[in-house]
């Protein structure tokens, strides 16, 4: 068993506001390779979800194809999940969002799955502003298939194989919030708490919340001379501030000292805390985040944190003015019009 | 022109032996995108409302505006509908194309023509009519933006006093046309009538064709089958669509963003459905597999280039079980084709469609009212086998405006098939996904959101135990796999089956299916009456077939085939199924982009009978 | 473990009258990941090297690292390589499987397993030989993580004394492995050594399967299908590949990067070649599309799920006319199905990928060299047929290490098609992109480029004339997509054709294609020797097929479609081309993602001849 | 015929540098609606070509589907055209460049096909560079399918069938920008000049080279409330400059005031002269153009002109390390190892 699936505790086990214990919110033992930066998340996740009190049954696991993708199976049991295919899956969300809207849609691809082979989908589900949790495991490379260069592999990185990469690589940070993304982040897989966190606030923002998580591929590109390995990301993470998440059920105490932080309310009364550190980030400035990202690119520097946020963009549900309640749980007398609807339109034939 | 001609024209009407009543073919010819559509519909719903059977045949090239297009009106008293390759009338406006429109005919053919295009008339052998449009045009309105969209309406009139037609329906069939646009209407009504007045003022009537009140068509509706699918979807409980244009399936999803906009909206104004355009096909039906997997009853429409980008997706829902719809309105393949021309090309595809062992149902609807019960039917088909359910029109039926009896409004209750809810599972205790419990091979679901903790489960399209477990183990995966092809037998039974007209003593089995039933229809009829070949038919109705099938083509010596493909894409799925009568088979094969007819289709069965 | 099972392998080793010689099979059984590949090569190749001829097939996991892996490697005098499912010598290596590993044995096996596994050993009809491999890896090295990558070596020591393998050959085979990695040579000698020395002086070395070296595999070489492949897209003038990753086809490409590396460029370090990893498969094939129309020899390698994604582009190459190869390393589907499991699910999907009606030619290479020289003749005749062009391996041929004759040198030099230069335009004068010239129904084409004003034509997937202008002429459809059926007749006598050995007096005729090759060969054998019953074979090499299936099929009373999937596919399109012989196929199945076996395929067949 | 295809004059025929006349770039009879903007930039597309005196038989045409896709029909007769599918024509570009790098490429595609149902592969294509001159006919619709929606209707617009558009539209341009295209233009139909030398430039440029041309659909996206109208974009255009182009075998002589006008060369010798008017804009300046492309979608402004330029990214076809000739044109012994090289692998199986 991977070690970083954290292991039910010992004594009376603590539980969440649901009543519920960690446990409930594990899944299938992982099959990755030990130390797999996915691993790492995955048990991010599992607390991000224990923490919030989200009840398992009201989440919908999505993912595509990879070792990235396959992690939906090793995160909360009691949610459905669906494995869908290679670099399809913000389709497959847009779907799942459209037929039940009070769904929690956590999404897991991996750059291989959003970054080649699906970006133009990711672009149109961000663009659309589809409710869903979108998390990135970027390795850089196509892990399940042994180590190929995905499309975020950075310019100038030489591959196990030895092919030195020369296109540009896709940010998908930068990408998000092109096609106007409200909640775009970024992370490292070693850096459990600020993972923790920004899912938290991902579960919280209505609208399509794109997480981009350097999560090293032990097995094929940790390499020296990989921009993804462990030891780069360690070295090189540089958090844009440090981040906290109040929920909406919990009351809000914060104690900066003023002008230390900020504080940003969310549309359903959960609150993110940014403490500044060196530089003083605004993450409402969408600019000003294209700046940072594309200064980071030139300069192979590793920002992390919530790079934009933007709580006002309306998601893809509320535009289609839907009723409130699933689509997939109504009732025939609610999707089949009456007998002098029919007639009506019969007349308009005769 | 000749003289000869020209006064064919004026001759006296006489009591004519060749007389022909309800049964006219008018072709009219213009270039697409000139506003000829609503003289056209005005002058087919006259002959309606008159209540003689009318269809229609809409030949319109993959081109917005200028290049030529063809509209036919069929007017039948025993209400064959299917193409005619022969023309009574011909209206010719298009002077692209008039020399060769006139070329064609047959002799004695009447034809409508405009003044400027009399020179290009130059055989003796017709019955023509010279029109002086633009002259008639200039009495009716000065607007010259307005004299372009209404003087085709000038041959609505000139066609009704040729045939007979009441002016009165005509000027009703404008009106309901235009319907709310008032003035609109005033002025189309104004045109044909100085059309009408023109022609019985100056055209001497004929008497070989002849239009008369009937009965024939009372009761009767006049649609495209894109309508017709569409409402079933509507009716059938959709609650999700997404789909990207293409020919000729867009006006599926516009008449359902139509309809639903109306009729599924809650008092409250807001929507119980969803209808998203998607930006690709990979997309279109990926959403629907989202959506479904979540419980919403879900479809997308496209045609062929939309099929292939499905293939994977296709795969996924076979295997992972998911329910799907696709409408696949055919059009002419491979490739980008000819999109405005009809054709039966994407029945085998879509049947084996994606990599791997996998078949899938498919619902061929012959006419309108199966497009309509078919909608409805693919959508319960879908969740009852919890898999992907095409449904196989085309453009001839799609996009034309065919009669059709009234539909009706749905008997039975909307089934979802084996969905477990909490209190199932409270009651069941367990559950597994793949599992076949009832020996149909159908295997029992639930959805995400179910409030039981046994309810979930994780969806793949990796290989999987009966209690959905990734497994690469020989058994496991052989085991689903059968079970999936057993799945599939179930279905022979359970979709719609065929029907079947059986003749005795006849040596012909002819099996056709969708659009192509009209001309077998009225071959059969010719080869009987005219030919004293009797033969026995078989319309199927879906795939996978069933024992109707096998015992109808063991029932015959000779097993004709009929499709409106080049590689007998159907006949090479019976083959597969019924090798043991593989021998029986010949294919009828039609393959130029235009619907068959009933002509081509007896010129070719007849050597088969040894006529 | 009894004591008479740990008895058993000290028995001192007498005259065995069950003796086999040159015939054991060895399966080992380790976790993925865990670097027993290059032990597991060392084994079979010391093999080899005594002549002995070997084979090998890898079950591995879609996994990087942890699951279950088995290496089965068999010597056998005769050249059988088929898969076995039958076990002489078993390592149980894998904690997580060696309970149903040795579960699974047939009695008198020899197993070999490690001292931590020998509680699970709880059978004694086993020859059972417990090894201490962590205490003899410690004598080898100190450093945990080099113990590790060599402990698997021990186990290639035991077997060297078990089996009779001479340890120079296996001290050569190992650095043959390691090359140039002198330290890594010889720690791993050194571990093999140990466990050699072990067995010496604490097996008991048993009698019943014995190597010796041999002549049967002289001249011979051994390597994997993928690497074959590669090898003749080298070889055949390849310029650009494009390619998107998928087990088990990633290695085709990856074999070729380094082929094409070294021999592929000039003198002054330039490449004559482009091979680009594109973002999916629709981009693959775009590009290899974009490259062949461009003029350069393009190919692709994907597998099922890619397939899939190239459906819409195949029937563009399909009627546009413009020349692809892809190869497709089947894998187990549908849907994303089994990875890294063998199977043939994928020809009939191939055969007619794309909408609408198109066919497309398929060559099915069953051996070592047909992967080597149908690469070289799929470049050939994709550009001779001007269409796509599909070779259909499997992970089976692509992934094992096969023993085959050696390769040969092209002798046909490259023939690029019917493409006219600047040169034969100014002597010919005109030129119609999609005129039927020659009667064959494959027409002329010109690449972009070409310094003539005549050169230039327009190409597209839509509705075109002979002179490749736009069309939507019911006359120029059907004219033009006759002459495709003709040009994919003209194929059915130009590609590979069929292996074929009849056998007089016998009832049955088998046919098979691709890597089933080896079981049938082995089953004939076996179905002649050991139950006389005489069968006739014929080996599919390609698809169309032509006159040599038909008159086979016409032979013989019963003919039996051996092939490795669920719906008979290669039977559905015999069935559809001959459906006068349909009644006389049976499909002899097997699709549970394992190799099939001879032991499988005799018993499936014996009914079939009454026995 | 369509009155903007410029139709061959009267008297003794001009003729370029190749001495041909300007009816030898002339292609098909276009059969688009009278008045589409399409045909207009058929028309500066022919001109372009004429004036740069490029041989025909060098250029490969290529499109998707669509109206705009069709007009590869209309220009350059004596050059080959490939109409491939909808959406994918990025790809085969990408290896049509490959196989013969001489070749000039000019891809011309609709705004459905390249935003919609192509996006991901544009991304791809301009991520790598691939030299091709890529031409968008921009009208926010589905010409050809009868005027729905594509991926670059605005926010806001009101299609003529009634549905408002309410995702945030692609911006064609700033993704270039994003994916690190070295040629960003942006430009309208009616604007003939500025099309014209646009083209001209995008020829000589080495690499991917992007103009999102608004082409007003007349039939289907021309009333009122569409911001792809004719109206609306001749009444809102803001050219971001007045440009010029000297081609390298033209010599230059620019005489502006100084400081009025920059002069940019390229590396094939040729050289742009970018007149400034109101705005002093700087093509160069990667993150100015993102601000620029930015608050014009904010505020529905309509700037044309070369919004960014860098002719310092190495296109695909250098990275390849190509030898210099086609590799479409390679003779045998040059594709095909020598008996020696095929012996030395066969000692590796042994
Ligand atoms: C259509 C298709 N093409 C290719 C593959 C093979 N494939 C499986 S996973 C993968 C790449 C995965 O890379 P990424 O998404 O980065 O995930 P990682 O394994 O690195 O976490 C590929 C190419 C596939 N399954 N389906
Ligand atoms: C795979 C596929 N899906 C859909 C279509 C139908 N189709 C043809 S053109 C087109 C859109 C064209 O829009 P655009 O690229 O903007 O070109 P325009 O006609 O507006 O110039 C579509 C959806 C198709 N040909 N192929
Ligand atoms: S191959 Fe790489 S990405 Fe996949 S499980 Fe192993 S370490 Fe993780
Ligand atoms: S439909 Fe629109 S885009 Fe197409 S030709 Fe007509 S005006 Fe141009
Ligand atoms: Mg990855
Ligand atoms: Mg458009």
């Amino acid at each position: 068993m991977s070690s970083t699936v954290a292991a039910p505790p010992a004594k009376a086990p603590k539980t969440n506001r649901l009543g519920l214990t960690m446990k409930e919110y594990q899944g299938a033992e992982s099959t990755l390779c030990a130390g797999c930066g996915h691993d790492a998340i995955t048990s991010s996740i599992i607390k991000a979800f224990y923490d919030l009190g989200v009840p398992p049954h009201m989440v919908a696991k999505l993912s595509g194809i990879g070792c990235s993708s396959k992690t939906t199976n090793y995160f909360l049991n009691g949610s459905h999940g669906f494995n869908t295919v290679h670099g399809r899956m913000a389709t497959i969300a847009t779907g799942a969002n459209m037929a039940n809207r009070h769904l929690v849609n956590i999404g897991v691809s991996g750059d291989g799955d959003t970054a080649s082979i699906g970006l133009g989908h990711f672009c149109h589900m961000v663009r659309r502003n589809v409710h869903v949790v979108y998390l990135i495991e970027n390795n850089g490379c196509y892990g399940l298939t042994k180590g190929q260069a995905s499309a975020t592999a950075d310019k100038g990185t030489v591959m196990k194989s030895g092919i030195t990469i020369q296109s540009q690589p896709v940010d998908l940070c930068a990408l998000a919030i092109e096609m106007g993304c409200g909640f775009v982040a970024r992370s490292f897989s070693g850096d459990t708490q600020q993972v923790r966190t920004l899912i938290k606030a991902a579960v919280a923002h209505t609208g399509t919340a794109v997480i981009d998580i350097v999560s090293p591929c032990v097995t094929f590109n940790n390499h020296e001379g990989s921009t993804k390995s462990q030891v780069y990301a360690r070295d090189h993470e540089e958090p844009l501030h440090e981040m906290d998440f109040i929920p909406h059920y919990e009351n809000i105490s914060v104690d900066y000292e003023p002008g230390t932080a900020k504080v940003v309310k969310m549309h359903d009364g959960s609150h993110i805390t940014l403490k500044k550190l060196e530089v003083d980030y605004d993450s409402h400035d969408r600019l000003r985040a294209l700046e940072l990202l594309s200064h980071a690119r030139n300069e192979n520097l590793f920002y992390t944190g919530l790079v934009y946020f933007n709580p006002d963009i309306k998601p893809l549900d509320e535009h289609m003015n839907l009723i409130d309640e699933p689509l997939a749980q109504l009732p025939e007398s609610r999707v089949r019009p009456s007998q002098e609807a029919f007639a009506s339109i019969m007349k308009t034939f005769a | 022109m000749s003289q000869a001609v020209a006064d064919a024209a004026k001759k006296p009407a006489t009591s004519d032996p060749w007389q022909q009543v309800n049964d006219v073919v008018i072709r009219i010819a213009t270039p697409n995108g000139s506003g000829s559509q609503s003289a056209n519909n005005a002058l087919m719903r006259s002959i309606f409302t008159m209540g003689v059977p009318v269809s229609s045949k809409n030949l319109f090239p993959s081109n917005i505006q200028g290049l030529p297009t063809w509209f036919t009106i069929r007017a039948n008293e025993h209400g064959w509908q299917s193409a005619r390759n022969r023309t009574d009338l011909c209206i010719a406006m298009n002077p692209q194309t008039a020399a060769e429109d006139i070329a064609e005919l047959q002799p004695g053919t009447m034809l409508i023509c405009r003044e400027s295009l009399k020179a290009l008339v130059k055989r003796d052998d017709l019955v023509v009519y010279v029109v002086p449009f633009n002259k008639i045009v200039n009495t009716v309105c000065d607007e010259t933006r307005l004299r372009k969209m209404v003087i085709n309406m000038i041959y609505v009139g000139v066609v009704a006093h040729l045939l007979g037609i009441e002016f009165d329906e005509v000027e009703k069939a404008i009106h309901w046309q235009f319907a709310k646009k008032v003035k609109a209407a005033q002025l189309n009504t104004q045109a044909a009538r100085a059309g009408y007045d023109y022609a019985v003022a100056n055209l001497e009537a004929q008497t070989r064709f002849v239009l008369k009140r009937s009965k024939a068509a009372e009761g009767k509706i006049l649609l495209e089958g894109n309508q017709a699918t569409a409402l079933g979807m509507v009716f059938g409980g959709l609650t999700f669509a997404s789909w990207y244009p293409i020919t000729p399936s867009s006006s599926v999803c516009e008449y359902l963003t139509g309809y639903m906009d109306k009729f599924r909206r809650d008092p409250d104004g807001k929507n119980t459905y969803v209808i998203l355009q998607a930006e690709d096909e990979l997309a279109a039906i990926g959403m629907v597999l989202g959506a479904s997997w979540a419980g919403a009853r879900s479809f997308t429409a496209t045609s062929g280039p939309g099929i292939s980008l499905m293939a994977e997706m296709a795969g996924l829902s076979y295997f992972a079980e998911v329910p799907a719809v696709v409408v696949d309105v055919q059009r002419m393949g491979p490739s980008t084709g000819l999109p405005t021309r009809t054709c039966q090309g994407d029945i085998s595809k879509a049947y084996y469609l994606s990599h791997g062992d996998c078949k899938h149902i498919l619902l061929m609807p012959g006419n309108m009212k199966e497009c309509y019960e078919f909608a409805m039917e693919s959508l319960e088909l879908a969740e009852q086998f919890q898999t992907i359910v095409f449904l196989m029109t085309d453009l001839d039926l799609g996009m034309n405006k065919w009669l059709s009896d009234n539909f009706e409004y749905p008997s039975k209750p909307i089934s979802r098939g084996k969905v477990l809810s909490a209190h199932d599972l409270s009651q069941n205790g367990t559950f597994a996904r793949y599992k076949d419990v009832d020996g149909d091979g159908i295997p029992y679901r639930t959805v995400p959101g179910t409030d039981h903790p046994g309810a979930a489960f994780f969806t793949r399209g990796t290989g999987h135990t009966e209690t959905a477990a990734y497994s690469e183990k020989a058994e496991a995966w052989q085991k689903n796999i059968d079970r999936l092809a057993r799945k599939f037998d179930t279905a022979r039974e359970k979709v719609p089956q065929p029907i079947v007209k059986n003749e005795s003593g006849a040596e012909i089995g002819i099996i056709a299916y969708g659009s192509t039933d009209a001309a077998v229809v009225e071959t059969r009829h010719i080869l009987e009456h005219e030919h004293g070949v009797k033969t026995a038919y078989l319309r199927l109705r879906a795939l996978p077939v069933g024992k109707t099938v096998q015992e109808f083509c063991g029932s015959y010596k000779k097993i004709l085939i009929v499709e409106q493909n080049r590689d007998a894409q159907v006949a090479g799925i019976l083959k597969s199924e019924y090798p043991e009568l593989a021998p029986r088979f010949t294919s009828i094969l039609h393959y130029n982009g235009l619907p068959i007819d009933a002509d081509t289709l007896v010129a070719k069965i007849l050597p088969q009978a040894g006529k």
